[in-house]
């Protein structure tokens, strides 16, 4: 910037040194009791240097929490969720930003108000659509008379049936269904110049060869940004998970088993052992976003000139 | 090499129209340049003939057929955007041979076809770069490469230099030129920039809000104005152009009182007749004050262009500007006196700006 | 401008549009069709039945007081969670933007907070702020019983909001930094021609030009503080102590599945669904009407 | 072997002994296959369930517990225990159980809906050391005792004498009105009719509960809960406070838990002066079968009941567990032999005298809708009088307009259906 | 008003050399135009001055002071942008006042300057207006309004109309022009079009590379200029520049075997000297077969520039420009004659590019 005074520039260290400080410490304090013993834990004030009980702890939080067949089912619902939405979203945010049709702006809005609405605030009857994603199928053809016209004719009973709770759809469709890709798509693919889709027009290409051979290409960085965003947000689910997996032992996350480590209702306070679940947890999308860092922001600047 | 033909053509976006009925005629293998101003409607002419956006109404047809309905790729033309357009993560081979494997043309035949594009463009050296680590002037040759490689009936070109340094655009002139002499296809070049026009064009038309103006050689456009508006949208230092009218004794009365011996307008000079009178710099000449007709005025400042320079002045309220090669100094408020070239004046009615033949 | 370069093609954008369309009708309008549903009849929790009851659901809701609590209490945990942490993120962008030497090890930590799940760091500064032990545990030590989440609801509060603040850094960060950064580089240089200085330009430039990022920041912080607060809240205090930091969402939750009153949850959703869609609309209103500065 | 599930709201100990249990039975026959899944708790285990049913993945067996009851009683979701039984050919000897337990989980005509399961009830624990220490000579009988020893704890030395948790409202509030015969709701507390009103703001728990408040000022009882760190039954098993309340299916827990040095019994609760004792509520769960299964599987969890009912086994799972057995010739059995006479397992037999004092009419048990709603109301109430000094009288009348609502609510959700 | 001085002036960015060393001295109430192809420095070295960029070497003092350790506005410097710079939330009164605001300027004294800056340049009408509601020659006016309001005593600017379509530079070039004859103060203006460095400027610094190339009046350094480089930058059409060398006969060998008659540049034709000749397109004429020194080309092309054309020729493989007012066509292959003017040549060093006088 412009003032190079070397008071101001210590300001400005001493500013976000700081704000490292307010970031890290919970952190470090995961990190630290994470690494003592109980009765180091339980000392007051507590220590602020780790101690050398990580390994033990991690083992324990691991047991405890039954982490490893809860990472995968984690990492499974993370890498399907990010690929689901990135597949979803590019395609409708194509045909939404590149296709003129007259229901254009209503499939915007459709899709887009979804993202004012969080899966938390409409819980409960989202539960019961999980039980059967197929209902308001079975609900329109029933309105139409289909069913009992089949019925007349065939014999058949048309039930449509597909229960999604305990079971790893259940647990990525809905997230997949959300809107937050598809806005970051639309907005990024409004800022590709007119003059290339009309070079790929006068070039001869097909709408999916212009997707595949130049848009899909360009939105590389975003693609990056967007599966971050994806990743973490999945991994870090809480509700939704908790809420469609009755039978947790299998296909819980690890999210889910937050709780679980928890110091329960009569046993020791071992915090040292949530600390350290709590830690094993949080790893797998802090790494992604520490590897990501610099594709996410650039990502996000999408610099339209 | 086809032959264009624009009939009765109209572009509305929405409510407003844009082209308002264009009637062109361009020759199989001509070079034809549309200049105008910004907003004139050349883009979105070049466009339509393109097939990137609809004819509202009207006709046009490419080697007899009419394309109306036809997609882009069906009308066999190829364009060179103002940006060039270039898809930013392919190699120049890719970008040039694009539209080669999109039309599944055999990889061993599109290298080839590639191959020569670029060689005479000069391009070999660059085919495995992307064009970000290329200069303007070589996406520029890309993007020229890529209209060719499909060996189109017709290029169209959109502002293409617009995005070079002078000293490059004079170069992708001669470049453009070339190509045009060595394959002779039809080309339609849309441009704002009077000196590419002028050097460029084979036919060159004058638009004007969403209207043709002149449709002419270049030489005939500079030397014979259709309209006022042409008038002054060609030739820099742009031409004097002064609104008066006759007086009783046949003197061309303007600004605040200034009054002018045009004798050799003879017969268009009624008197209270309302023209616009024109003449280019280079037709205002220093002269002595005794010099029959001489128009005194005073100079405002002096403009040095290197081999020569203009004078901007003052006559009786009206700005002249007058084209000089004399070296000598000329301070702000030197006294002059200047004269018009018989041949040169150019004389427009002042209600619709036709020219007034005489 | 609009663009122009469109495609026409009959059905081809509604095959694209296919599996995103029905996903969001099965997922999202199916369900909210059904809460509004719910929330006009009493459900039975075990799905045995129905009765149509109007408005009933909405006035019992609206009668209680104890809902009114959690409305305000959201309220206020929206606002401070989404002061502090915008203030916060927005200070460090600023100085970020200065990109002195060495910004970028910073800038990188600041996106942390971003990648943690509410409720890990829930557990995170449960633990920091545990009255017995911790790090905030040592005041006890000086002054016996001044902090005291587990008894003192604004205590508690306080440490729910804290921690959701701190959890929003990274986000607000990175839109701050990346909103600073596209204002060209030259009006900062023409204000300090103008002989402003550094503060005095974040005021009268940066500001108001981020203006527009700064209230997209505003409204997600405020909806994420009505709807992310769920998994902060149920790892650190469950709502307690005595309903003191049940926010609506939770209360929700609470309502639904542990108290099995599906209706009376199902006329709460519709009531922050309303409340959302409401802040969203803002946020459209004024985006829609925000100066066109080019 | 057919295999089905049964859900349950047992965690850490408890949820071991019952996979030994189930073990127990997969390996003493081959015909059926139980497999037995933990919820956490017994909150979590009804919605689940609950949830599970309406996807219509519901597990054959599930286990309720008591403030449960209701709501599984008009779900219209359940195949009652003794048609299970008879249709599968068991012949079961339904008067054998505690009176108390079966009129619990039975319709006002008798008839048992729910597997009586681990059954229990609510204790005070005292640390006899401490007792020692301020010369109390046997176990205190009464509040004002306790309030007497409590305050000597505390001069003699003790930071906490007696742990508090506001979220065992199971055993200070509910069991409090059982034996003093106080209703907490109109109609027998809900047994005789949906449109029962609350009343807790008209008994004697008013004055409990003020009593409770002044204790608390005086230190003389002190917060323990999850939230504050540390819970009631590890400050007692630890030593740290002196008396606490608690189920008696702790008693094992105690036993193994308590630290070296920690001496400690149990008694029944404590009573007001001049209230003649009642019974105590039936507290823990039972095992309700849920409908929507096959037949086979149907058989299969009346085999689980079979033998779950057996001697050896009820005995078994009394004797790893506190539960108390849940049959009279269980009881007498482990009586006769000799089980109540020394530690670990003296005291446990107090827990049956309590269920059988004499009966009133405030106690039979709770049959209140969404009942688990109002249990943490109350929770909320001991709280707020607690920790924000909400007048008692003024709390309690809150509680009850509250509980009034969520019992209108109730009865207007089941409008139409009666109790069975 | 205010000197100057600009002394061993050098700028690295990290490890890379930018600006190596740049002596220039610029007198109080002087118009001084830096003018150099796009990446030589200019902005750099204009930036030092306004303090915008620090000084990795050198000093550079403004009236006296030297200003390396000032922040930018402890220098009375005022600046206009490329882009222009605008607040864009500000309306375009609090744009000009914005300086006077953050000075702490009464508001009553500061709407008085305010206007009286803004009718100054015709820009009253628009003083509520924000940026984005105005033309781009409007916004052009506002970054001059709001450098002149602080009455600075130096303006800089940097290529300050390459936004500007050509018709409105021309307009903008004169009203800088009026502005600093009307106020007088010191300004440095940098450019990359050479039109209005021509133009505009007292002194002109010609810059490449991060080095000064030559400093002088516009017209001196068009009629003399130092190098090579200056001879191929300045003027457009662009000099005629031949590498060759002198023959034993004095005459001058370029290409592949053309020889020129250059008997005026007697004295540095030492035979074997290579050396690059350089002669302006208006310097080349056609003349006769028979004209002595009559050089045999054949015409390329033709370029149309209405009033006149270029001619570009090849002569014994040399690429030659020569301006021609003739109108008759000229095809593509016509054999012509050219003569060189004899005031017209310059002499460079093929070696360092720098000028041989002779
Ligand atoms: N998609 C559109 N919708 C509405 N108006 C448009 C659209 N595209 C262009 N126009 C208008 O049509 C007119 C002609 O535009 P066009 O792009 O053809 O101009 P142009 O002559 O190419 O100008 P330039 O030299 O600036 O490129 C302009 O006034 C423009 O504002
Ligand atoms: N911040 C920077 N870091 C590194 N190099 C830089 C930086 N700014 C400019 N340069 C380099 O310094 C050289 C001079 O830049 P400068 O902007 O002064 O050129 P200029 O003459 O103004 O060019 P133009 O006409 O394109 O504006 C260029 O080669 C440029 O790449
Ligand atoms: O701890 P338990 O199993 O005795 O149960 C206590 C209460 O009855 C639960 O509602
Ligand atoms: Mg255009
Ligand atoms: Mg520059």
């Amino acid at each position: 910037m412009i003032e190079r005074s070397p008071f101001f520039d210590f300001i400005t260290y001493l500013a976000m040194a700081f704000g490292a400080l307010v970031v890290v410490i919970p952190f470090w304090i995961t990190l630290v009791a994470g690494s003592q013993s109980l009765q180091e834990v339980s000392q007051v004030p507590i220590s602020l240097l780790p101690s050398s009980h990580l390994f033990e702890n991690l083992a324990a939080a691991w047991t405890r929490g039954d982490l490893g067949p809860k990472l995968i089912n984690s990492f499974i619902v993370a890498i399907g969720v990010t690929v689901g939405k990135i597949t979803l979203a590019s395609l409708s945010a194509f045909a939404i930003v590149f296709f003129s049709f007259k229901a254009r702006m209503i499939c915007f809005w459709l899709i887009f108000i979804t993202l004012m609405l969080p899966l938390e605030v409409r819980i409960v009857p989202t539960y019961s659509i999980a039980a059967n994603a197929l209902l308001p199928f079975q609900v329109i053809l029933d309105t139409l008379g289909i069913t009992g016209l089949v019925q007349a004719v065939s014999g058949v009973q048309i039930a449509l049936n597909w229960n999604l709770l305990n079971s790893y759809t259940g647990l990525i469709l809905p997230l997949v269904a959300t809107a937050t890709g598809t806005f970051l798509y639309r907005q990024f693919f409004m800022t590709i110049p007119d003059e290339l889709v009309e070079a790929s027009k006068m070039d001869g290409a097909h709408p999916l060869e212009f997707f595949f051979d130049v848009l899909l290409p360009l939105s590389r960085t975003n693609m990056l940004a967007l599966a971050t965003i994806m990743f973490v947000s999945s991994w870090n689910q809480y509700l939704w998970p908790l809420l469609i997996t009755t039978d947790r032992a299998n296909f819980g996350t690890v999210v889910m088993q937050l709780k679980a480590l928890i110091p329960a209702q009569n046993g020791t306070p071992d915090w040292n052992v949530t600390m350290a679940g709590a830690l094993i947890i949080m790893l797998p999308p802090l790494l992604v976003v520490a590897f990501m860092q610099r594709w996410f922001v650039r990502g996000l600047i999408s610099r339209d000139k | 090499m086809a032959q264009i033909t624009i009939k009765g053509v109209k572009k509305n976006y929405a409510k407003t129209a844009v082209i308002h009925g264009v009637d062109v005629n361009i020759e199989a293998g001509e070079f034809v340049v549309i200049l105008g101003p910004s907003g004139c409607g050349k883009s979105t002419l070049l466009r339509m003939i393109a097939g990137l956006e609809e004819i509202t109404e009207g006709e046009i047809a490419i080697g007899g057929t009419v394309v109306n309905k036809l997609e882009p790729r069906e009308r066999g033309c190829a364009m060179v955007f103002q940006n060039y357009a270039l898809y930013p993560h392919m190699t120049v081979r890719k970008n040039i041979g694009y539209a080669l494997k999109v039309a599944k043309v055999p990889k061993a035949e599109r290298d080839a076809r590639v191959m020569k594009v670029a060689q005479s463009v000069s391009l070999e050296p660059f085919l495995d770069r992307r064009p970000g680590e290329l200069s303007g002037g070589q996406r520029q040759r890309v993007a020229m490469a890529r209209a060719m490689v499909r060996e189109p009936k017709v290029f169209l070109f959109d502002e293409p230099f617009s995005n070079l340094d002078a000293k490059l655009r004079v170069a992708m002139r001669s470049e453009v030129r070339r190509l045009h002499r060595d394959l002779g296809v039809t080309s339609v070049f849309v441009t704002h920039d009077q000196i590419e026009a002028m050097t460029l064009a084979d036919k060159l038309i004058i638009m004007n809000a969403g209207k043709v103006e002149q449709i002419g050689k270049p030489t005939e456009v500079y030397n014979n104005p259709a309209s006022r508006f042409v008038a002054d949208f060609i030739g820099s230092p742009a031409m004097n152009l002064f609104e008066g009218e006759f007086d009783a004794e046949g003197h061309f009365v303007h600004g605040a009182g200034g009054r002018m011996n045009v004798s050799q307008l003879n017969g268009v000079r009624q008197p209270g007749r309302k023209v616009v009178l024109g003449v280019r710099p280079e037709g205002v000449r220093r002269t002595g004050a005794d010099t029959h007709g001489a128009i005194p005025a005073v100079v405002d400042y002096v403009e040095e262009l290197g081999a020569s320079r203009l004078i901007h002045a003052d006559a009786n309220g009206s700005r002249i500007v007058a084209l000089d090669n004399d070296s000598a100094e000329l301070k702000s408020g030197t006294p002059v006196h200047l004269s018009l070239a018989d041949s040169a004046l150019h004389l427009f009615s002042l209600e619709d700006g036709r020219r007034i033949s005489h | 401008m609009e663009r122009r370069a469109y495609y026409r093609n009959g059905w081809m954008p509604w095959l694209l549009l296919a599996p995103q369309l029905i996903l969001v009708l099965v997922f999202f309008y199916w369900p909210t069709t059904q809460a509004l549903y719910w929330a006009f009849s009493l459900e039975q929790p075990w799905g045995g039945g129905n009765t149509w009851v109007g408005f009933d659901n909405f006035l019992a809701i609206f009668r209680d007081r104890e809902y009114w609590g959690t409305v305000l209490r959201s309220a206020f945990y929206a606002i401070v969670s989404t002061g502090l942490s915008m203030a916060v993120a927005l200070t460090l962008a600023a100085f970020v933007d200065r990109s002195l030497k060495g910004t970028r090890i910073f800038q990188s930590i600041y996106v942390w907070p971003y990648a943690i799940a509410a409720p890990a760091a829930g557990v995170a500064f449960r633990f920091i702020f545990a009255p017995e032990s911790g790090l905030i545990g040592s005041v006890n030590q000086i002054w016996p019983g001044i902090w005291d989440p587990a008894t003192n609801g604004i205590h508690a509060l306080a440490m729910v909001i804290v921690c959701h603040a701190w959890l929003g850094i990274g986000y607000n960060f990175i839109f701050f930094l990346a909103a600073l950064q596209m204002i060209p580089r030259s009006i900062s240089e023409a204000g300090a021609m103008d002989g402003a200085r550094p503060f005095q330009r974040l005021i009268d430039l940066q500001l108001p030009l981020i203006a527009p990022t700064a209230f997209f920041l505003l409204i997600m912080n405020l909806i994420s503080s009505f709807t992310d607060s769920f998994g902060l809240i149920d790892v650190m205090t469950e709502g307690g102590p005595i309903g003191q930091t049940e926010v609506m969402v939770y209360k929700i939750y609470f309502d639904g599945f542990k108290g099995l009153d599906y209706s009376g949850a199902a006329a709460q959703s519709i009531v922050l669904m309303l409340l959302v869609i409401g802040l969203t609309f803002v946020q459209f209103k004024w985006v829609e009407r925000r100066v066109h500065y080019n | 072997a057919t295999k089905f599930e049964f859900w349950y709201g047992l965690s850490g100990d408890l949820s071991e002994r019952i996979q030994d249990m189930c073990k127990t039975f997969n390996e003493s026959q081959s015909d059926y296959e139980i497999v037995c899944v933990s919820q956490d708790n017994y909150d979590n285990n009804l919605q689940n369930t609950i949830a599970a049913f309406r996807a219509n993945k519901q597990p054959t067996v599930t286990q309720i517990f008591d403030a449960g009851t209701l709501d599984l009683m008009l779900s219209d979701a359940f195949v009652p225990v003794r048609q299970l039984m008879e249709e599968n050919g068991y012949k079961i000897d339904w008067a054998n159980y505690f009176a108390g337990v079966g009129s619990y989980y039975s319709t006002s005509t008798g008839e048992l809906l729910s597997m009586p399961f681990n059954s229990s009830t609510a204790q005070i624990y005292y640390n006899t050391d401490a007792l020692a220490k301020v010369g109390f000579e046997g176990i205190p009988e009464t509040w004002s005792q306790v309030e007497d020893v409590a305050r000597k704890m505390k001069a003699a030395g003790y930071d906490c004498p007696v742990a508090f948790d506001p979220a065992g409202a199971w055993q200070w509030f509910e069991q409090f009105e059982a034996i003093h015969n106080q209703p907490i709701a109109t109609l027998g507390n809900g047994f005789s009719g949906l449109n029962a009103e609350m009343v807790v703001s008209k008994g004697k728990f008013v004055d409990q509960l003020t009593w409770i408040k002044k204790m608390y000022d005086e230190g003389l009882f002190v917060h323990k809960s999850k939230d504050a760190g540390e819970t009631a039954n590890d400050a007692f098993v630890n030593g740290k406070c002196q008396i606490t309340s608690s189920s008696v299916a702790d008693h094992g827990t105690f036993g193994k838990q308590a630290k070296e040095g920690v001496h400690w019994t149990n008694a029944m609760l404590p009573m007001l002066d001049g209230f003649e004792r009642h019974n105590s509520f039936v507290g823990g769960a039972s095992l309700w079968t849920l409908k929507g299964k096959s037949a086979e599987e149907y058989k299969g969890a009346a085999a689980f009941y079979n033998f779950l009912a057996t001697p050896e086994q009820t005995q078994w799972w009394s004797t790893v567990t506190g539960y108390i057995p849940v049959t009279n010739s269980g009881f007498e059995a482990m009586k006769a032999a000799g089980f109540y006479d020394a530690a670990p397992y003296k005291g446990r037999e107090l827990a049956i005298k309590s269920l059988t004092m004499p009966a009133g009419e405030n106690t039979r048990g709770i049959r209140l809708g969404n009942y688990a709603s109002i249990r943490a109301e109350m929770v909320k109430t001991i709280q707020s009088v607690l920790f924000n000094n909400v007048p008692v009288q003024q709390a309690l009348e809150e509680f009850d307009a509250k509980g009034n609502e969520i019992l209108r609510r109730f009865e207007a959700t089941y409008a139409g259906k009666n109790l069975l």
